[in-house]
C-alpha cells in the first residue's frame, strides 16, 4: 500500500517497443476517437471519481497520459491504477466530453487480451464470477451468499445460507424458485450465450488470463452443446 | 434611387458607438432598438462597473447615450423591432413594427449590433444548481447586487464569509455545444471578486478555473491586484457540482496542483457564465440572410483583416453579435463597421 | 492499491453482532478530500515585512525545475510552499523554512518576482526570536555570538594561517593605510583548505606588489549566511562592529574571499553606514592576470561552479572565467548547468549548518548532485571561488564515490600552481 | 421581507429544452436504420405515457405488454425487488412477461473484469432484445447496469456500422432476429410514470417518512440525456427518478450533500476489494445521509447500489461508523404503499440492516407479518405448498 507511484523505471523490464504496441492496440480500438477529445486539466473528472476519494487514483492523469501518448507512463498506470476505477461514469461530465472510465475499459481490454501479469493479479478472486456467467446465463446466484465468502455482510448471510431452499420457494414470481441461478433460464438460452461468447473471441480472453478457468469450462459447455445438437457449429 | 443612410440594429455599445460615427461622418444613423432605452446588456443587466479600469457602467453608458440622443445625424427609432428586408446593398428597405405599424426604413447599407444573452446555468452539465440553491448566483446577478450596493447572500441577507467565482460556467463545453472561450468571464470574475473584497472586507474569497484568461492589460489590471492587493485565491482546478450541506454550499472539485479532490465549504458561489448569441442576433441573421456559425453567432467573413463583412454584401456586424467579445472589442468593431459601410455605400454609388 | 499507509482504518480483529472480523473484512479507509483552504498560514506570513511577495505566486511553477533543493527530491520550491500555506501550514514552524538555500534561482525565474531571499529571512528571523531554530543551526549561531565565527575557533587564531603563507601578509593594526583591505572571513581564516587558499592568495597579492592589508584578529564574521538563515540581530550587531573597525583604517578597497561577504557588504553595510567600494578576488585578479608571469604549464581540464552569491546574487559570471583562461594548460569546460542557471552547493542561507537537518529531507545532498554533474565532464578539476564550496565539494566526491577522478580546488590555489 | 434584485432559487425559471449541445436522441437514426433494412425497430406498445428526458425530448414509457428484462443480483440477493415490480403490474392488472428466455446483460463482468468485447456485449443485448420481440412484448429492463450499458450498446450500433455487421451476423447464426427497442426503458421509469396510479391506490399514509434517495450512477450519468427530469423536481437539475415516485407517495425527500455520489460498488470491488466498497459505502452515503438528514429509510432501485448500501453496513459496526439505515428500492416503497406484504411481496428478510422501526412507523405489525410468512414456509417445510404462489402472497 502506497501513494500512486508513477515512476516508470519500476517497469524498465518491459520493452519500449512492447509499451509502445500495447498502446497502439487501444488506440486502434474503434471506440477510441470518442473517449479522448483533449484534456485541459479541470479536474472535473477527479471530483466525480469514487476511487479518487480514498485511492490516489485519478482519471485525470490517465487522460492526460493517454493524450500525451506517454506509453511508459500508460503501461505504469494499466499495470495497477486502471484496476481501481469503479466503472460508474462520472467522469463522463468531463467539459471536453472525454470518458477516463472509458478508455480504462479498452486499456483493460488490452490487459487481459494481452494476458497482462496485472490483469491477471486483478482478476484473481474474479473466477467464480466468470464460471457462474458462462455455465448458469446468469453473473450471480443466491447459492453464492455464504459466510465464508461475506462474513463482513454480517449475521443475514448465515440466515439466508441456512433458509436458502425455503426462502427460494417463498418467493411469488414463478421464475425466481432457483439457488443456482438468479431465475430460471432455459438451456438453449445458455448455450446460446456461450455461442455468442466463442464467436466474439471471449472465450480466447478467458484462456489468456485464466486457463484452468477455461478449460473447465469448455469442457462442461461442449458436452452441453453436443447434448442440444449443436456438434456442427464453427465458431469463426 | 439610392439611400446613403445606414440604419443600426441595436442599442447597446456596439449599435451606440456606430450610431454616433456614422452621424460623424455625415451621414445619417437610423438608430433602430427593440426596448424602450438605450444601453444594450450593460443597462439592461445593470451593470455596476466596468472591467478592467472600474468605470461606473452607467456613466459610461450616459456617455455613449448622450453622443446619439441629441445628435441631428441619429434618427432614433425605440420601441421598434426588425421583421423583415427587401433590395441590396444601397437599397436596402428594412421592414419594421412600431407600436403596432408596419413602417419601411430605407437605407444603403446595414450594421447589425444585437449583441449576445448571458448563458443560462441551468443548461450546464456539472449540477452547479442554480435553480436549487439561493446562494449560487450569476456573474449578472452578483453585478445587479453591486448596483444596489448590497452584496449578501440571498438565502438569509448577511453578508458571506466565504465567496467562490466557479469559471467556464456554459464556456468550453463540449457537452453543452458551447466550445469556445467567452473571454470576459476570467476578467470579471477578478473585478468581481475586488468589489466582493469592498463589501465583505474580511471574506475568504477564491476563483476555481481552468486557465486564467486575462487578455493584455487586464493581466496586471485586474487579476495581480486581485491576487496580490485584495487577497483573492486562484486555485487551479473547476467545480464538479455543488450540493448544500447545512446552512453552506459544498464546491466539490478537484485541486488539480495538489492532485486531491477538495470539498470546501462556502456561504456563496459565483457562476462565471458565459456568452451565447442574443434572441435578436438570431432572429436578425434569418431576417438579413446572414450566416451564422455553429454556435449561432453572426458569421463574419474576413478573417482576422475584416471583422465586420458578412456574406450579404452592405450587411455589417460589429459586437457581441459576432462572438464574445468585450466592451473594447465591440467599440473597435463599431468603428470599422461604420467605415466599412459608407464605404460600400459610396462605391456603390459610382456607377462602375 | 495506491493507497497512503495512515488512510487505513482496520483492527486486527473485531467483534460485530457475534461474528468475527478480521482486518480484511473490517478494514475501511479515510478519505483523502481537502476539505478547507485556511489561508490563515499564507496571511500570517504575508502580513511579515518583507515577506508580502509570498502571496503572488500564481502557480506558473517556473521556480519548480530550477530549485535546487527539488532537483535533490525535496519537494520544495516557492509555489508549492504558497499552496501549502494556502492549505493552513504554519511556515514559522515548518521544516520547510529552513531547506530554502537563498539560491535565487527561483527569482531568477519568476514572472511574479515572489521574492525568497527576502521571504525566507524575514520569517526565519521570527522563528529564531522564538528559539525554533533547527539545533545545529542554533550552535552556529551561538559560535557566531560567542567567538566571532561559525566554527567556534578562537578569536586570537584567526590570522594564525599567514605564518605558513611564505610571504609577508601586512596587519592593518600596523599598516594603519592600504589600497586593499583584504576581508579574509572565517573559513579562509580557520578551515584547513581555506587557509591553504588564504596563503596562495596572500602570494598572489605579493608577486602582483599590491598593496593590501588583513585586519587579523580585529575581522569578525560578515554573517551574512546568518543573517540569511534568520539572526538578523547578530547579523547588525556584526556589521556595525566591522564597519566600526573599518573606519579606522584607510583604503581604497576592500576585497573580499568570500562572496557572501561580498553581497553583505555591497547590499546591507551600507544601510548601516559602511559605504565601501568591495570587490570578489577573482574581479579583481581578473585585470591583472597579465601581469603574472605564469610559468607552469598545468595541463588539466577543469569545470568551474558559479558561487550563487557571486553570480546571480552580485552578477559576476566572467572573472573567474577570465581567470581560468589566463592560466596555462588549463581546458575549460562547462557544466550543463553554469552561470546564470548555476546549480547550488548547499551551502548558502545557513544551509552551511544544516547537513544533518537537510539529510532528512532530500535524496542526496546538493553538493553531490553538484559533484556528478562536474565528474560527467570529464575535468580532473572542480574550481571554486566561494569558501564553503572546498569542503563541501571534496566531502561530496568522497560519498559519491568520486575519490582520485576529480579533485577541488579554489581559483587562487590555481593561479599559485602556475605562477610557481 | 428582504428585497434583492436577485430572485430566490424557486423563483428562478429556465426551460429544459434547448436547440444545443450534443444530444443523443438517436430515434431518428433508430427509424432510418431500419428503413435501410439494417435491424427492425421494436415500437413501445400503447398505451404508453410520455416523460421529459434531460433536454426535454419526450420519451414513451410502455405500461403495459412489457417483457421483464430481470437484473441478476436483485434476483439474486434482494429478490423482494422484482417480486414488488410483478406484484405492481399484477394488481393494477396489466399484461406482462417474465422470460426464461434470457440472459444477463454480462456487463457487470464486463465493467469489471475486461474479459469481454463490444461484440460480445451488443450481441448478448440484441439476442435478449430478439428473445422479447418473439413473443411479442417490449423489454422493461430492471438493473440500472443493464440500462445504462444498452443505451451504449445502442449508440455503438447506430454509429459503428462494422459492430452491426459483426452482430447480425451473430444473430443469423443464432437464428434470431436483429432487433432494436424504440426506447430503452428502465423500470424506475415505468414506476414514475405509474406515480399518480399508485398513489391513487395507496393504503399507507407515508407522510411522516423521511427518506433519502440514490440513483444509480448507470441511470443517470452513462448517456444523460436520455434519463428522465422533470422541472418540479431538484429545478430538473439532477435527475427525477425515485424522488418523483417518493414525492407522488407523500414522501418527505431530504437532501445531502453526497447525492450524486456513487454507492461504491465498483463492479471488481463489491467482491474483491470490499474495503473500498464499504468505506465509501458507509462514509461517504450512509453516514452522510444519517448526519445531515436523519431519513427513516434509503430508496435506490439498482442491484449493485441496494447491495452496496445495505451490506456494507455491518462492517462499518466494527469502526462505530453512522450505519443502520435501511434501504430499499422504490419498486418496494411503491408496492408497500399500495398494502403489499413486507416479507411475502417485499421480501425484506433478505435486506441485511434493520428495517423493524420503519415498518413500525408505518403502523405495520411486522411481527404479525412474519408469522404470516413463516406459515407460508412452514407450508412449504410440511410439503403442502411446492411454492408460495402469487394467491398466497396476498
Amino acid at each position: 500500500m502506497m501513494a500512486l507511484d508513477l515512476s516508470q523505471n519500476k517497469y524498465s523490464d518491459v520493452s519500449m517497443e512492447e509499451k509502445d504496441r500495447l498502446f497502439a492496440e487501444a488506440k486502434a480500438d474503434e471506440r477510441w476517437e470518442h473517449v479522448l477529445y483533449g484534456c485541459y486539466e479541470c479536474g472535473i473528472c477527479v471530483a466525480a471519481c469514487p476511487s479518487a476519494r480514498f485511492y490516489d487514483f485519478s482519471p485525470r492523469v490517465i487522460a492526460q497520459a493517454v493524450a500525451r501518448e506517454d506509453t511508459d507512463l500508460i503501461y505504469t498506470l494499466m499495470a495497477d491504477s486502471i484496476w481501481d476505477c469503479s466503472q460508474c461514469f462520472s467522469c463522463d461530465r468531463c467539459p471536453r466530453k472525454n470518458s477516463p472510465g472509458q478508455i480504462i475499459t479498452i486499456l483493460r481490454e488490452v490487459s487481459v487480451k494481452n494476458g497482462l501479469k496485472s490483469a491477471k493479479e486483478a482478476l484473481q478472486g474474479y473466477g467464480r464470477i466468470i464460471y457462474k456467467i458462462m455455465l448458469t446465463g446468469t453473473q450471480v446466484s443466491p447459492d453464492m451468499l455464504q459466510p465464508d465468502a461475506f462474513p463482513d455482510w454480517g449475521t443475514h448471510v448465515y440466515e439466508i445460507a441456512e433458509n436458502l431452499d425455503d426462502w427460494r420457494k417463498a418467493l411469488p414470481p414463478e421464475t425466481l424458485h432457483t439457488t443456482e441461478t438468479s431465475w430460471v433460464i432455459d438451456d438453449k438460452t445458455i448455450i446460446e450465450l456461450y455461442l455468442i461468447w466463442h464467436m466474439t473471441g471471449v472465450m480466447d480472453l478467458i484462456s489468456g488470463v485464466d486457463e484452468g478457468l477455461y478449460d473447465i469450462i469448455v469442457d462442461v459447455m461442449e458436452e452441453r452443446l453436443e447434448e442440444a445438437g449443436y456438434d456442427d457449429v464453427t465458431f469463426d | 434611387m439610392a439611400s446613403e443612410n445606414i440604419i443600426v440594429i441595436g442599442g447597446g455599445p456596439a449599435g451606440l458607438e456606430a450610431a454616433r460615427g456614422v452621424a460623424d461622418l455625415g451621414y445619417k444613423a437610423i438608430l433602430v432598438e427593440k426596448r424602450d432605452r438605450l444601453g444594450g446588456t450593460p443597462d439592461e443587466a445593470q451593470y455596476a462597473a466596468l472591467t478592467p479600469d472600474m468605470r461606473s457602467a452607467k456613466e459610461a453608458m450616459d456617455e455613449m447615450r448622450d453622443a446619439v440622443t441629441d445628435n441631428s445625424g441619429v434618427e432614433l427609432m425605440l420601441n421598434t423591432t426588425v421583421t423583415g428586408s427587401e433590395g441590396e446593398l444601397g437599397n436596402f428597405v428594412v421592414k419594421a413594427e412600431q407600436g403596432g405599424k408596419q413602417i419601411d426604413i430605407e437605407a444603403g447599407a446595414v450594421i447589425l449590433a444585437t449583441g449576445f444573452q448571458h448563458f443560462d446555468p441551468g443548461r450546464e452539465t456539472q449540477k452547479y444548481g442554480y435553480y436549487e440553491h439561493d446562494d449560487v448566483i450569476t456573474l449578472v446577478d452578483a453585478e445587479k447586487m453591486f448596483t444596489a450596493g448590497n452584496f449578501v447572500r440571498p438565502s438569509n441577507g448577511e453578508k458571506p464569509k466565504s465567496v467562490a467565482f466557479i469559471q467556464c460556467v456554459g464556456s468550453r463545453d463540449r457537452q453543452i455545444g458551447n466550445e469556445y472561450c467567452s473571454k470576459v468571464c476570467c476578467g470579471i470574475s477578478s473585478k468581481q471578486a475586488i468589489e466582493v473584497r469592498h463589501h465583505c472586507p474580511d471574506a475568504k474569497i477564491y476563483i476555481f478555473y481552468i486557465d486564467m484568461r486575462m487578455y493584455g492589460y487586464w493581466e496586471n489590471e485586474i487579476y495581480w491586484p486581485a491576487q496580490e492587493k485584495h487577497k483573492v485565491n486562484y486555485i487551479k482546478g473547476m467545480a464538479t457540482e455543488i450540493l448544500k450541506q447545512g446552512d453552506h454550499l459544498i464546491v466539490k472539485g478537484e485541486d488539480t496542483t495538489l492532485r486531491r479532490p477538495m470539498e470546501v465549504p462556502m456561504d456563496m458561489v459565483i457562476l462565471a457564465v458565459g456568452m451565447e448569441p442574443s434572441v435578436g442576433t438570431k432572429e436578425m441573421a434569418e431576417v438579413f440572410g446572414v450566416n451564422k456559425n455553429k454556435y449561432g453567432f453572426i458569421e463574419t467573413i474576413g478573417g482576422a483583416l475584416n471583422t465586420v463583412s458578412t456574406n450579404v454584401e452592405g450587411v455589417f456586424a460589429a459586437g457581441a453579435c459576432t462572438g464574445p467579445a468585450d466592451l473594447e472589442d465591440s467599440v473597435s468593431a463599431a468603428g470599422s463597421a461604420v467605415m466599412k459601410s459608407i464605404g460600400a455605400i459610396r462605391k456603390a454609388a459610382v456607377p462602375a | 492499491m495506491p493507497i497512503h499507509k495512515k488512510q487505513i482504518i482496520e483492527k486486527e480483529s473485531a467483534v460485530v453482532d457475534g461474528i468475527e472480523l478480521g482486518p480484511d473484512w473490517n478494514r475501511m479507509f479515510e478519505q483523502r478530500v481537502l476539505t478547507d483552504y485556511d489561508t490563515s498560514g499564507l496571511d500570517k506570513v504575508t502580513s511579515v515585512e518583507g515577506a508580502e511577495s509570498m502571496g503572488w505566486c500564481y502557480q506558473c511553477t517556473q521556480c519548480i525545475p530550477v530549485c535546487p533543493v527539488n532537483q535533490a527530491g525535496g519537494e520544495y520550491g516557492p509555489r508549492k510552499i504558497f499552496r501549502q500555506l494556502q492549505q493552513g501550514m504554519d511556515l514559522f514552524t515548518d521544516d520547510d523554512l529552513w531547506k530554502c538555500t537563498t539560491c535565487m534561482n527561483c527569482l531568477r525565474v519568476c514572472p511574479k518576482s515572489v521574492d525568497m531571499i527576502k521571504i525566507m529571512p524575514a520569517i526565519r528571523e521570527e522563528a529564531v526570536m522564538e528559539a525554533d531554530v533547527p539545533a545545529e543551526l542554533q550552535e552556529a549561531f551561538e559560535n557566531t555570538f560567542e567567538y566571532g565565527n561559525p566554527l567556534g575557533e578562537s578569536q586570537r587564531k584567526r590570522a594564525d594561517w599567514i605564518q605558513n603563507a611564505g610571504v609577508e601578509v601586512p596587519i592593518m593594526k600596523d599598516k594603519k593605510e592600504a589600497d586593499y583591505l583584504w576581508f579574509v572571513e572565517c573559513y579562509p581564516a580557520y578551515h584547513g583548505r581555506g587557509q591553504e587558499t588564504s596563503q596562495a592568495m596572500a602570494r598572489i597579492l605579493t608577486k602582483l606588489n599590491v598593496d593590501f592589508g588583513i585586519l587579523g584578529t580585529e575581522e569578525k564574521c560578515s554573517c551574512d549566511s546568518q543573517r540569511l538563515a534568520g539572526e538578523v540581530g547578530l547579523f547588525e550587531e556584526f556589521a556595525e562592529y566591522n564597519i566600526a573597525t573599518f573606519d579606522k583604517y584607510k583604503f581604497k578597497k576592500i576585497m573580499t574571499t568570500d562572496p557572501h561577504a561580498l553581497n553583505a557588504m555591497k547590499k546591507k553595510y551600507p544601510e548601516l553606514g559602511g559605504d565601501y567600494d568591495v570587490e570578489h578576488y577573482t574581479t579583481m585578479l581578473a585585470p591583472m592576470m597579465d601581469q603574472l608571469d605564469l610559468k607552469n604549464d598545468l595541463n588539466i581540464k577543469v569545470t568551474f561552479h558559479d558561487p550563487c552569491y557571486l553570480g546571480r546574487h552580485n552578477g559576476e559570471y566572467m572573472a573567474p572565467r577570465n581567470i581560468i583562461d589566463a592560466l596555462p594548460g588549463v581546458e575549460l569546460i562547462e557544466m550543463g548547468r553554469c552561470k546564470e542557471q548555476s546549480y547550488c552547493c548547499g551551502g548558502g542561507g545557513g544551509g552551511m549548518w544544516l547537513d544533518g537537518f537537510m539529510s532528512d529531507h532530500v535524496n542526496e545532498r546538493l553538493s553531490e548532485n553538484r559533484v556528478r554533474e562536474a565528474v560527467e565532464t570529464g575535468a580532473d578539476v572542480l574550481v571554486v571561488c566561494c569558501p564553503y564550496e572546498i569542503s563541501r565539494f571534496e566531502d561530496a566526491v568522497k560519498s559519491t564515490g568520486n575519490e582520485g577522478k576529480l579533485l577541488v580546488k579554489d581559483i587562487a590555489e590555481l593561479i599559485d600552481e602556475a605562477m610557481a | 421581507m428582504l428585497h434583492l434584485p436577485v430572485l430566490k432559487a424557486d423563483e428562478r425559471k429556465h426551460s429544459m429544452d434547448t436547440d444545443k449541445g450534443e444530444k443523443v436522441d438517436l430515434t431518428d437514426a433508430i427509424f432510418q436504420l431500419e428503413k435501410e433494412g439494417e435491424w427492425i425497430v421494436q415500437r413501445v406498445p400503447e398505451p404508453y405515457i410520455e416523460l421529459d428526458t434531460k433536454y426535454g425530448r419526450k420519451k414513451k414509457i410502455p405500461i403495459e405488454h412489457t417483457w421483464h428484462h430481470k437484473s441478476c443480483g436483485q434476483c439474486g440477493h434482494i429478490p423482494g425487488y422484482s417480486a414488488s415490480i410483478f406484484w405492481l403490474n399484477r394488481e393494477f392488472g396489466l399484461d406482462y412477461h417474465d422470460p426464461t428466455n434470457q440472459t444477463s446483460c454480462t456487463a457487470w463482468n464486463y465493467y469489471a473484469s475486461a474479459t469481454s468485447n463490444p461484440e460480445a456485449q451488443a450481441a448478448v443485448a440484441i439476442r435478449n432484445f430478439a428473445s422479447a420481440y418473439e413473443v411479442g412484448y417490449f423489454p422493461l429492463i430492471h438493473c440500472g447496469t443493464s440500462f445504462g450499458h444498452y443505451k451504449e450498446v445502442r449508440h455503438a450500433l447506430v454509429h459503428q456500422p462494422e459492430l452491426r455487421r459483426k452482430v447480425k451476423a451473430i444473430m443469423e447464426k443464432l437464428g434470431k432476429p436483429f432487433v432494436i427497442p424504440e426506447e430503452i426503458v428502465h423500470y424506475s421509469e415505468w414506476v414514475l410514470a405509474m406515480k399518480d396510479r399508485i398513489a391513487e391506490r395507496q393504503q399507507l399514509d407515508m407522510s411522516m417518512i423521511t427518506a433519502t434517495v440514490h440513483p444509480a450512477c448507470h441511470y443517470h450519468k452513462l448517456i444523460e440525456d436520455d434519463a428522465i427530469y422533470d422541472s418540479e423536481i431538484y429545478g430538473a437539475q439532477r435527475t427525477a427518478i425515485i424522488s418523483g415516485t417518493l414525492k407522488a407517495l407523500g414522501i418527505n425527500v431530504a437532501d445531502y450533500s453526497t447525492w450524486f455520489d456513487c454507492c461504491g460498488f465498483g463492479f471488481r470491488h463489491i467482491l474483491v476489494s470490499r474495503d473500498f466498497s464499504r468505506s465509501f459505502s458507509v462514509q461517504r452515503k450512509i453516514g452522510v445521509m444519517i448526519e445531515e438528514a436523519n431519513p427513516d429509510v434509503t430508496v435506490t432501485h439498482d442491484t449493485g447500489c441496494v447491495t452496496t448500501l445495505d451490506q456494507s453496513q455491518f462492517a462499518g459496526k466494527a469502526h462505530d461508523k453512522k450505519v443502520g439505515l435501511p434501504v430499499m428500492s422504490d419498486s418496494q416503497m411503491a408496492a408497500l404503499a399500495m398494502g403489499a406484504h413486507p416479507y411475502k411481496v417485499l421480501q425484506l428478510h433478505w435486506h441485511n440492516t434493520d428495517n423493524k422501526a420503519f415498518l413500525e412507523k408505518l403502523g405495520i405489525d411486522h411481527e404479525k407479518k412474519w408469522s404470516e410468512f413463516q406459515h407460508e414456509i412452514q407450508k412449504i417445510k410440511d410439503g403442502k405448498n411446492e411454492y408460495m404462489s402469487w394467491e398466497d402472497a396476498k
